[in-house]
């Protein structure tokens, strides 16, 4: 059984036609909504339909691994092609990336209310870049969707954003451009490289990994793949444009940042960084183990003295994701199905604490921490939603974040004990933070009066699904990593 | 001796520009600039482009030079008081660039000099006239547009509001 | 063997999702039935368990985390350590389960109580039943999160989140050691299975091995309130009564000597492990029972006495005896349940006093609950016969047989501690019950609360049952135990054992005397009127737990607090961003320099334009030079 | 033809500066700044004259004579804009024209 029909097209070109309609939705904003609903949640269903379709094991011509795969010629000239392809790995990132997107359209549904079709045009616009990047299998495809996907982002902050949001939204572009524009100059480098050797020139993945770089140039090459990759995770040093892009973007805008953007780095990272320069990256690696395990407990300590609850969550995204980095890291089979995990984890719970930020901002249009106080007693499903997913960021087991950091720990341990050692101070600076979260908004009396309604239908309905997640893949994690198991092992040559 | 007479006709080229670029009142100015225009045209002529030489009296003294002393009567700049002259120190930066420009030019020019011609001869009007209308018709039918664009915007500007 | 080890866990789980998600739309006694079914539900299916259970047993329920090489399946492992943890912390939790139901009968939150407290039973029974390492952390982090919120249960009262929050971290810093050991053992070894770990203590050798165990032992530190890691378990007597007695006497606290035991096998290999083991346990032993001496509050003396009694069995396992460990552990959570139960209905009858100095005669107006709690004490204080007395004593003995001097002194140090708490025991009860000077308020609630005191009393007083010394038949637990590895305890002669419990029963009298002299009858007055007055210095310092809670709050929270403003402030938006800021302010400034040639003056562009000319002029001319 | 080649480009190069310089200079007044740039014209009209000279092509000579054609193009127009913005400055001098600052 083949499958010719363009499946993986249309995964990207279906928020981007959907981000059309909408914004043909001039009219009436109810349709611009329901329009780019209609079209996230026909996204998901197409992920969901390609999880439970049995597919083979390898179309024609695709690389090992990998069980969707379009190749077709673009900019021939140039040795440009159009290729796409998804494996196991691609295919979390893209189910995440549709579910989240389909989650911040639901988020926003109340919380935008000027020039809506234009958000929501944009919202499905990044959703189609962001797709685009976890699919690209062609160098120069991965770096227009790469740079496709800052344009919406910018204009979600910029626009729809508060208090310093030009500031932020410049900061974020210029700091995410900047990498980017360094990976541009590595990546035609290697191109050229690869074509005086080969003789064909070509920005296929498949071809360049072949491509011998010697080790010297190769550092450099890496290193610009690693800045642009650095700043979007965000490590240690390169992180500041992320406290303010997050604190000033809309909350919709909050959560894709957190869930799906941030993501991007990593992906690329494994799939582009380490395949293309084995070496290099290898060199690198003590530098990636410094720059994650201070980024875990330093993010965390940031993070703790925060009074703006959604700078201190954040923060906390910079502590989480340094779990991944030491995971990708330390590129041993047990740490990179953890470093997978966690990305995946992490934009569950860090998305949804986010939207639970955004919630009591819309209630009270207050984001210090210290307006706040005996949230329990007055909307005791928001607090325990709340405590759940603050729980889950805690790493409490049984939710989904310990599973990938336990991996993560134990497979870094194993490779690096001194790295994974720096790293499990983290383990209990995160706790320290969170729980000062819960404590501040939760517990205690209200300091003063708050209009402070419960959750809405909506609202539960958002928060039942990500919490239904978060315990299911603490609970159950064994699909996902069932389906990183192939694509790892290759990555790792690992068993 | 038409090695003399160029040295000569330089001389009073520069002396003759010189005194028209310091001068108090434009219209001194421009008188000088004629002079000094005339014994370019003869050095025109001693090059063997005595059509040149012709349509620079022409043109140059007799039109543009014209042109100038009627705007400058027009807007009444004869006045020498009206006149803000440059003073010294604006004049150094532009003496200093001339001493670069003319040293520059001598020493490239100095690098590669060309063999003397070995016989030297004038070219004719009708040798002239192919050349101009055969290789260059084209650029003669778009200097000739050009001068009528001119034209309509001297009119356009000059047209009273 | 399956379904019941699985409904044992499904049970609580039911309960606790039940009264989590609909509790607050179902009706309270509904929600009552069924947090207590589940737990005796549990109960019941260990105590079915027990009965069927011929040999140790492992039972996988499904897939968990599996990754490559890394397996770790929801899989329980059934031995008689396991077995005989669960049917305890199926009755004592079922008994407080119903105790609850009388205490927090006024309380209008009780869905979120409920949920707790089944979802904690669930946790531990996880906890004492994981085969792998991870599962275990799954428990040990879970028993820590209701502790966490059970101790804040009150919330509205700042001081009551603080407790919970105190406690959460300080156990996290444990937990953390328990991670590493987990990540160094499946680093060593491949494997994260408690059974095969520890048939591997011989592959390893024996410096990995110390350094393995010791991590545990801070893990068990965490959470069992072991010096250094103790100042947690007095603060959290903040949550409710029942709590206290399910979390911090009976179960949880415990799960840490539970961890060495189970982990026994392994670390037991190593002289410097148990040494500190053995250590910890003594220093806390005596801490404890130092502080308790001088508290005012009621479950604070019970607190600090938990502590202490820890210690206890943590010298046990530090001298080798697991048998005697956990036989003290199952005693333990007996009397010490009963005991803080008791002190619920004491404090419920004194209009939520605590203070023992402002007790007093409730002998007469509550005398189900004074008899019940005299049983509780005599078995804390270990007067001969109670069942206190004999796991006491077959730790003590343990210590004594295990010879050397550091045993030895550790012998002694336990010596001394019992007869502190045999005093401190006696001076509580004389406090609170005696004199003349309490209205309780008796109300129907209270009357029923004290009914289950009674079970628990009789075992406390005859669990010395469970594991007679030799020389009155023996034991049924040393039987049990005997194919543990480590369970085997040293054999000492009759007439040795006999003068060990000799010397423990006069200094538990000696206790009870002293407590007597300076409590009991007439001086009982005179201490009300001194403690009225400022206290001394020692006091102070007993009171206060050795000032450990102010010298934690100026090395550790006031530094990091400080340091957390400093790095935001100064490194964050200081250093790292504003040199960003900087650099952008600079392009920007640098920028507009630049624009500042944009005059709009042609003379400045035609100059501009011929310099440049004439600098390319020369450069050409240079370069022919 | 006697003189050398270099001669007429050195006597070139110093009309041109000479007119360099009158722009440069006078900058107080756009009617002298237009006739440096006559010179300056002059200047390279020499030169292509020379060049012509040298080789003995007509095309220098052709330039020089579209060079003037040019200029007088450019000489209408700019005096012409000279009026204009006299009429609405009363100025000629340049810097009192900035409207261009950036």
């Amino acid at each position: 059984m083949t499958f010719d029909f363009p499946i993986l097209t249309l995964l990207i070109l279906l928020p981007l036609c959907g981000s059309l309609l909408t914004l043909a939705c001039r009219r009436s904003d109810l349709a611009a909504r329901r329009v780019a609903l209609f079209f996230a949640l026909a996204e998901l269903a197409v992920c969901a339909w390609i999880c439970l379709a049995s597919l083979p094991a390898a179309p024609a011509g695709a690389p090992a691994g990998f069980f969707l795969f379009e190749d077709a010629a673009w900019i021939e000239r140039f040795g440009i092609r159009y290729t796409l392809g998804m494996d196991g790995v691609s295919l979390i990132m893209v189910f995440l990336t549709a579910f989240i997107s389909a989650i911040a359209a639901v988020v926003s549904w109340k919380g935008i209310t000027e020039r809506i079709p234009l958000y929501f045009a944009l919202l499905l616009a990044l959703e189609a870049g962001i797709q685009g990047v976890f699919l690209s299998l062609d160098l120069f495809l991965f770096y227009l969707f790469w740079e496709a996907m800052l344009i919406p982002m910018f204009f979600l902050i910029g626009i729809w954003g508060h208090g310093r949001r030009i500031y932020s939204a410049v900061k974020f572009f210029l700091y995410t451009f900047f990498g980017s524009l360094l990976m541009l100059v590595a990546i035609i480098s290697l191109y050229l490289m690869h074509g005086a050797q080969s003789g064909s020139y070509t920005f296929a993945l498949g071809q360049l990994i072949h491509t011998s770089v010697p080790y010297g140039i190769g550092l450099w090459l890496y290193a610009a793949f690693l800045f642009a990759f650095a700043i979007k995770f965000p490590l240690f040093p390169l992180h500041t444009w992320l406290p303010d892009a997050h604190t000033d973007a809309p909350t919709a805008g909050s959560v894709i940042l957190a869930s799906l953007l941030l993501k991007t780095g990593a992906y690329a990272l494994i799939r582009f960084g380490y395949p293309l320069f084995p070496e290099a990256a290898r060199a690198f690696t003590p530098l990636l183990y410094v720059s994650a395990v201070i980024g875990i407990s330093y993010g965390a300590w940031v993070a703790f003295a925060q009074e703006d609850m959604k700078r201190l969550v954040a923060y906390s995204s910079v502590s989480h994701m340094g779990f991944v980095a030491l995971g990708i890291a330390a590129w041993s089979p047990v740490a990179l199905s953890g470093a997978l995990l966690q990305m995946v984890n992490h934009g569950v719970t860090t998305g949804a604490l986010f939207a639970l930020v955004g919630m009591l901002d819309e209630r009270t249009h207050s984001r210090e921490l210290a307006t706040y106080g005996g949230v329990w007693g007055k909307a005791p499903v928001l607090a325990f939603f709340f405590l759940l997913f603050c729980m889950a960021s805690a790493g409490v087991p049984g939710l989904n974040n310990f599973v990938g950091e336990f991996l993560v720990l134990v497979g870094t341990f194993r490779v690096s004990p001194a790295a994974a050692a720096g790293a499990f101070l983290g383990i209990v600076l995160t706790l320290v933070y969170t729980v000062r979260l819960v404590q501040e908004i939760l517990f205690g009396k209200e300091k003063k009066p708050l209009a402070l309604a419960d959750l809405t239908l909506r609202e539960g309905g958002i928060l039942a699904v990500l919490a239904v997640v978060d315990v299911y893949l603490g609970v159950h994690p064994g699909p996902l990593l069932e389906l990183m198991k192939t694509p790892i092992a290759l990555l790792t040559g690992g068993k | 001796m038409e090695a003399i007479l160029f040295y000569l006709l330089a001389a009073v080229t520069l002396i003759g520009t010189l005194c028209a670029i310091t001068a108090r009142q434009a219209v001194r100015a421009i008188v000088y600039l004629v002079t000094s225009f005339f014994a370019l045209a003869l050095i025109f002529y001693l090059l063997g482009a005595p059509l040149v030489a012709a349509f620079e009296v022409i043109i140059y003294a007799g039109a543009i030079m014209v042109l100038f002393l009627f705007v400058i009567m027009m807007l009444e700049l004869a006045h020498p008081e009206k006149l803000a002259k440059p003073r010294l120190s604006e004049w150094w930066p532009a003496l200093i660039l001339m001493l670069v420009v003319i040293g520059s030019v001598a020493v490239l020019a100095a690098a590669r000099q060309p063999a003397p011609p070995a016989a030297f001869h004038g070219i004719t009007v009708r040798e002239f006239s192919v050349t101009l209308f055969k290789r260059y018709g084209v650029a003669v039918e778009v200097i000739s547009m050009q001068l009528l664009f001119a034209l309509v915007g001297a009119l356009y500007l000059g047209r009273r509001r | 063997m399956k379904i019941y080890l699985s409904l044992m866990l499904l049970f609580p789980l039911f309960g606790a999702a039940i009264s989590s998600l609909f509790g607050r739309k179902l009706p309270r006694r509904l929600v009552e039935t069924i947090a207590c079914a589940a737990v005796w539900g549990s109960f019941v299916c260990a105590f079915l368990a027990a009965c069927t259970y011929r040999a140790p047993e492992k039972v996988t329920l499904g897939d968990w985390l599996s990754a490559f090489d890394l397996l770790a399946p929801l899989s329980l492992y059934l031995d008689p350590l396991s077995l005989s943890l669960a049917v305890m912390i199926g009755f004592v939790c079922g008994l407080i389960h119903v105790y609850s139901v009388f205490y927090m009968a006024k309380e209008l939150d009780y869905a979120r109580f409920f949920a707790l407290l089944n979802l904690f039973v669930f946790a531990m029974l996880t906890l004492i039943l994981a085969e792998n390492l991870p599962l275990l952390y799954l428990g040990w982090e879970g028993v820590g999160f209701c502790s966490y919120l059970l101790i804040g249960f009150w919330y509205t009262d700042k001081r009551n989140a603080d407790a919970g929050r105190k406690a959460f971290i300080t156990t996290r810093v444990g937990d953390t050691a328990l991670v590493i050991a987990v990540a160094w053992l499946f680093q060593l070894t491949g494997s994260l299975s408690i059974t095969q770990l520890n048939g591997m203590a011989f592959l390893l050798p024996g410096g990995v091995i110390t350094g393995i165990g010791l991590l545990l032992l801070v893990g068990a530190m965490g959470k069992s309130a072991q010096v250094p890691l103790m100042v947690w378990l007095p603060d959290a007597m903040a949550g409710p009564t029942p709590v206290s007695a399910m979390i911090h006497a009976a179960t949880m606290v415990t799960a840490g000597v539970y961890l060495l035991a189970r982990m026994f096998p392994l670390i037991g290999g190593s002289a410097t492990v148990t040494a500190a083991v053995a250590v910890t346990g003594g220093v806390t032993a005596f801490y404890g029972a130092s502080c308790a001496l001088a508290q005012r509050d009621l479950k604070r003396v019970l607190a600090f006495s938990t502590i202490s009694q820890i210690g206890y069995m943590m010298l046990g396992v530090g001298a080798g005896a697991i048998t005697a460990a956990t036989f003290h552990l199952l005693v333990h959570a007996f009397f010490k349940a009963l005991l803080f139960l008791g002190a619920g209905c004491v404090i419920s009858a004194m209009h939520h006093e605590q203070d023992i100095f402002k007790m007093g005669g409730l002998r007469r107006t509550l005398p189900l609950t004074f008899w019940c709690y005299l049983a509780g004490a005599a078995c804390l204080a270990g007067l001969p016969f109670t069942g206190g007395f004999f796991s006491k004593d077959s730790i003590l003995a343990a210590l004594w047989l295990k010879g050397g001097g550091l045993y030895r002194g550790l012998y002694l140090l336990a010596l001394l501690t019992a007869l502190l708490t045999a005093f401190y025991s006696f001076r509580m009860v004389y406090l609170v019950f005696c004199g003349e000077n309490g209205r309780p308020h008796v109300h129907a609630e209270l009357k029923a609360m004290q009914w289950v005191l009674i079970p628990l009393a009789l075992l406390g007083l005859f669990g010395g049952l469970l594991n007679l010394p030799d020389y009155l038949g023996g034991g049924f637990l040393n039987g049990f135990f005997a194919r543990l590895s480590g369970g085997a305890a040293a054999e000492a002669s009759h007439l040795e054992e006999l003068a060990l419990q000799g010397v423990a029963s006069v200094l538990a009298l000696a206790g009870l005397l002293a407590a007597h002299l300076r409590y009991g009858g007439k001086a009982r007055a005179q201490r009300l009127k001194e403690s009225a007055l400022s206290s001394s210095a020692l006091t102070m310092f007993l009171l206060n737990g050795w000032y450990f809670d102010r010298l934690y709050h100026a090395i550790l929270i006031r530094p990091y607090q400080a340091l957390s403003g400093v790095l935001w402030r100064r490194m964050d938006e200081g250093v790292i961003d504003d040199s960003l800021d900087r650099l952008a302010a600079g392009l920007g400034a640098s920028g507009s320099w630049l624009g500042g040639w944009t005059t709009g003056r042609i003379s400045v562009y035609i100059f501009s334009f011929a310099a440049g000319g004439a600098l390319i002029l020369g450069y050409l001319a240079w370069l022919t030079l | 033809m006697t003189v050398p080649l270099y001669h007429v480009l050195i006597l070139a190069a110093t009309l041109f500066s000479l007119g360099l310089a009158c722009v440069v200079a006078w900058r107080a007044n756009v009617i002298m700044m237009l006739i440096g740039i006559e010179i300056m014209l002059n200047a390279v009209m020499l030169t292509f004259v020379g060049g012509s000279a040298q080789w003995g092509i007509a095309d220098g000579q052709l330039f020089a004579l579209m060079l003037m054609a040019l200029t007088s193009a450019e000489v209408s127009l700019a005096l012409a804009m000279v009026v204009y913005l006299h009429r609405r400055k009363r100025s000629v001098n340049t810097d009192d024209f900035d409207s261009m600052n950036g």
